[in-house]
């Protein structure tokens, strides 16, 4: 789950880690009044759950009170567009109003998961406020990596070699192994799955700040995490996502035609891949799940109607854990309760087959039938082309 | 032969008194499984069917001389669960359980290294050795005994690609899958060694997906140590950066995880990769004759 | 360092382990009001650094205010001997006067180091109320020792077992797990070195309650367990001990008549047992340290001047950190100071060894040099001895 | 040969801007020892008395080649520096430092289980190989060359010890302080197993204490392993019970680590055990003669 920046320098506050002084506004007037507090000088930036805001106009530096307002009436209120957010870009619904300060080196820091050996990292560069993933390409040289043991922990002598390896000596060291220990605490104490400050900034005055802040929450730990999953922005995410999540449904929103449901993340992806393979255009992503009653499974089919970009409905499923004929009455029960006449692509194996294909035949339904993934994609596909 | 388990096994469930832990394990009782006891904290002396309950797994394994456990407990206690299993002298520990945090399971692959326990999982449907022995949630009937190994990082997209296969008359010598989280216990490269030494298997078939390198790296230890012919799948093709597609491990992140980078990877190893999920038997039956005439001319 | 019973008691409740109800009381007056708030009936416990006062009527049960105030008469304010105290005993300068709690079952547990694995392990035994080490020695099948992981520690599984070790079911294990674990938090939290319930009851109303409590802090630990350091109660030592260890000297009171004055703790037992050897009885164990000064050196000799029951001095010093011609102008110093007359035997090697020969002949001091150790302690054994 | 350090032993003093670190820093370097860098956080681009001064043990690794540590960090921060000084790549690390909690020590002695660094100490003069190298506080000038490595859990009486064997014409091969504490990184056994594999090596002596089994557990390995002659001296036959005699190690706890005990084990596996502190060259003397005798018997 990701913060909002203002929200992850909260927090990074709350551990000592310093931060601009900054104002969260949601309306002009607000903005116009932060600005004035900050008189007039300052930066304005949307808060929204994705990075590349700069390019597209989302972080505004302005020298007025009235500029500030101008800035706010563009952003607040509609979507921003950013290379991370997808073509229908994320609303903006509120602004962190910043102080500006002058800046001697822009530096990068960050805690997050090492997949390869099962710990967590520290990746430092001294190449801050530019993509890191693009620094390690191109430089590698320029980025430092450590992996933590976690009996040990990230330890001060840890600290002071990554201060070293920044260009920090004196003073800024010390403050850096500071910064460094509390990032972690913070990472560790609110079950993060990523930390990162970039740029991380060496002010004129010689101290250091978290001009940037980035911060996921584990989803698997939010059970644990109270306060920080209360923070949870659901403007952020398609209406349908923050409604199959609340009936714990993994679904993404696509760009095409096709509704999918099918059990099981790695058979979804793939039954994705084969519609992709056969010339169309999935709508969505979404996995049922391995231990899904008729509840939930009626509550899936709903989500992909309600979806005015369905056009025809691809099912998949492989019984397992699930049977087969729950699904069918679950459809069955959906499209009756919502009045679907859209065309439906079944193609089921596994456990209770034969009852799942019984009950969708005896069913009053626009249903096709199929035995084969390939054949079953294909179907859909056809069903939705234009007539030649 | 087979890997991992066989009509040996004697199997513990942790949280068999649980409805999704008594589900399967009576589930896998049914198909053979030598199921001997079950640890629920607090329900020790209950008995599931006959299945005897202790509080703890010493108990299962000092009472029942279990060596097998398959975990069923609920995130929040689960890594805990996963180190009982280890200090009771569990051989191998299948954790079914899905979500748990990713902090606990730091630990708990960080403790697993000092130990001699293998870890299966977690969030993985576990494993099966057909005609022997099941500890999971694997369904039972598409499995055929046979020479093709198969490790997955998927569910339900395995039991499609063993159906596949059993169709076209390949049958599985084991079929494990390790499960869709950032970190599991047991990695595709733990069990391709185990095929490679196993006699029963003569090929294997992999399956990934999205997120992190593993694929590359079995690809790397394919290339280098691999006698056997193997042939796989990757899923996620056309899942959008940035998304997590289901499974906590399955993202793109930062132009990392990419199917396509994995792809080239395990096709410049020699590995077949099915184009797309109907072709996964088929690719296995290639990536075999390949073998066998490779074979023939050394 | 070791905390008396109602502390430790006071720790255990804080961490949510039950104690009995009980009051400190430091006065017969106030035992009396105490014994009265329970109704009369309640045991009365001589609060001293030491086990073993059972036996020898430290603690007392009585049925009435009036008999707690004559246990109070005859416990407080002088000194109580029991076997673990040595011959003069301990003052007691406070009671607790505790209810009476109708017992089940009497337990015992333990977290301590385990020196042989350099982990800490969790004793147990349902053999409650007796000396664990006799249960130990004579049925070790009735004591468990776990020795616990510090990479994963104590865990609810672990406590699970010792429960079922102890013979704890159902409500009774469940609260088992919880003394454990806190027990655990408590031991860890304070730097303990020792944490004993012993007995640890059931209570004939079927729950667990820590009858009786040890606990003993780290003494290295001690700078970072400020609170706890602060209980130390300094009537429990011999005056010349908590003097030493102001001017941290290690030093321990003995029955003999010869002062002994060394450097490094095992050069300083070896002292003892030759003096022993040569039939000689050590006054006491001083060490003055490795890295000492000319004001701790002095201050190491006006303790063994101070102490009436020494009638001479050995000295013996093994020059490395330490010079023996620092040593020797400190002997000086303090003799001077204190007005010594007492015969001393000085016996130094190592560093500086001739000039600090120099320095203590041309004193006029009551001293004569030994080369040797053994030469040495028998030559102050001599002069101490009666005349034939 | 010796064993643990020698002429090229290259030395990093953690703590080398306090005191003490910078007094015994330099009084090794007069011996011949190669002192050559020094670490104090926050004061790296120092140096004393020409030793670089780094801000981390890695620089004095990278930069230096440092392969040995000696630490006189201060109690609070001691486990730290060892375990900076693990994680930097170091080969021996000697603790000087007394007083570190236990609980630190317990982290430290798990971590490095897992690590290749060996520690000597806490609480430890140091060792030194007389003519080669001296890392710790050890009076240099009692010390010989010879056949005899020391082994002692004290400071000041192993120096009278060695004063005693060489005197007697004992010279040492090595002298291991092994320090004082309930929790140290080398027991008696590491040492004694390094003395039986050195060349160099015809006799060990090994001094003891009251305080813990490890005594007796070197009892038991001398009689299964030990192949050359071991005299010893065992501290505080008279010490009281209950009572701490100066180490935090030293003191007899509920009838165990008592002398006698520690004394009847060593002599049950032939260790030549001194009755009393001067004797301790005597009874070396003694374990070389019956070692010959039984040598030219075999």
């Amino acid at each position: 789950m990701k913060l909002h920046e203002y929200q992850a320098k909260e927090l990074f506050h709350r551990y000592g880690i310093a931060v601009p002084h900054s104002h969260l506004v949601r309306s002009i007037e607000e903005t116009g009044q932060a600005a004035d507090a900050l008189a007039g000088s300052c930066i304005v930036k949307a808060q929204i759950h994705a990075g590349g805001r700069g390019k597209v106009g989302g972080v505004v530096r302005v020298k007025t009170s009235r500029q500030a307002r101008d800035a706010a009436r563009r952003l607040l209120h509609r979507p921003l567009v950013t290379a991370q957010t997808g073509p229908h870009g994320l609303p903006v619904n509120s602004l962190l109003v910043e102080e500006i300060i002058p800046v001697a080196r822009e530096l990068y820091l960050s805690l997050t998961l090492d997949r390869s050996s099962g710990r967590y990292c520290l990746i430092a560069s001294a190449q801050g406020g530019v993509d890191i993933e693009q620094t390690a390409r191109n430089t590698p040289e320029r980025v430092s990596r450590l992996t933590i043991d976690p009996l040990i922990g990230l330890r001060a002598y840890h600290a002071r070699g990554v201060a070293r390896f920044l260009g920090l000596d004196g003073p800024l060291a010390k403050e850096a192994v500071e910064l460094i220990l509390a990032l972690n605490r913070c990472f560790l104490d609110r079950d993060a799955s990523l930390v990162e400050i970039n740029p991380l900034v060496v002010t004129e005055e010689g101290h250091l700040l978290a001009m940037d802040a980035k911060v996921s929450i584990d989803d698997s730990a939010l059970f644990r995490q109270k306060e920080v999953a209360d923070w949870r922005d659901e403007t952020q995410f398609d209406p349908l996502e923050v409604r199959a999540a609340r009936s714990d449904i993994a679904y993404i929103k696509m760009d095409g035609r096709i509704g999918c449901l099918v059990n099981g993340a790695g058979l979804a992806m793939a039954t994705l891949d084969m519609l992709s393979e056969c010339g169309g255009k999935p709508a969505n992503f979404l996995d049922v799940g391995g231990g899904a009653d008729q509840d939930k499974v009626v509550e899936a089919f709903r989500i992909l109607l309600e979806d005015p970009a369905v056009e025809g409905i691809l099912v998949n499923i492989f019984g397992g854990i699930m049977r087969c004929d729950l699904i069918a009455a679950s459809l069955i029960a959906a499209a009756k309760e919502v009045g679907c006449s859209l065309p439906i692509v079944v193609r089921m194996a596994g456990a209770r087959r034969k009852e799942g294909r019984q009950l969708l035949e005896q069913a009053e339904l626009n249903i096709v039938w199929q035995d084969k993934l390939a054949s079953a994609a294909a179907a859909i596909v056809r069903q939705l082309s234009p007539a030649p | 032969m087979a890997i991992l388990i066989d009509r040996h096994s004697r199997i513990v469930v942790q949280g068999l008194t649980g409805s999704s832990g008594r589900r399967h394990g009576l589930l896998c009782r049914d198909y053979g499984s030598q199921v001997v006891a079950g640890v629920t904290p607090g329900k020790g002396g209950m008995n599931i069917d006959g299945i005897p309950v202790f509080d703890t797994v010493a108990e299962a394994v000092e009472l029942c001389q279990a060596d097998v456990s398959m975990i069923f407990v609920p995130p929040p206690a689960a890594a805990e669960a996963i180190l009982e299993a280890g200090d009771a002298g569990i051989r191998l520990a299948v954790c079914i359980t899905e979500g748990i945090p990713v902090q606990d399971m730091v630990l708990v692959n960080r403790a697993l290294g000092d130990r001699s326990m293998r870890l299966i999982g977690p969030n993985c449907p576990g494993l099966i050795t057909p005609g022997q022995c099941k500890v999971g949630i694997l369904p039972s009937d598409i499995h055929r005994p046979g020479p093709i190994g198969v490790v997955s990082r998927s569910g339900t997209l395995t039991y499609e690609a063993v159906q596949q296969l059993s169709n076209a008359g390949l049958g599985q010598s084991t079929c494990v899958g390790i499960g869709g989280d950032p970190i599991i216990g047991t990695s595709f490269i733990d069990v391709l060694a185990m095929f490679n030494d196993d006699a029963d298997t003569e090929g294997v078939f992999l399956i990934g997906e999205i997120g992190g390198a593993a694929e590359e790296e079995a690809a790397i230890w394919i290339r280098q140590n691999m006698r056997k012919p193997v042939a796989g799948y990757i899923a996620g093709v056309t899942a959008p950066p940035g998304k997590r597609m289901g499974h906590a491990g399955a993202i793109v992140s930062g132009g990392s995880g990419r199917a396509a980078d994995k792809i080239a990877a395990l096709r410049n190893s020699g590995v077949e990769v099915a184009e797309n999920p109907a072709l996964m038997a088929e690719v296995m039956q290639k990536a075999l004759r390949s073998a066998d005439i490779a074979g023939h001319d050394s």
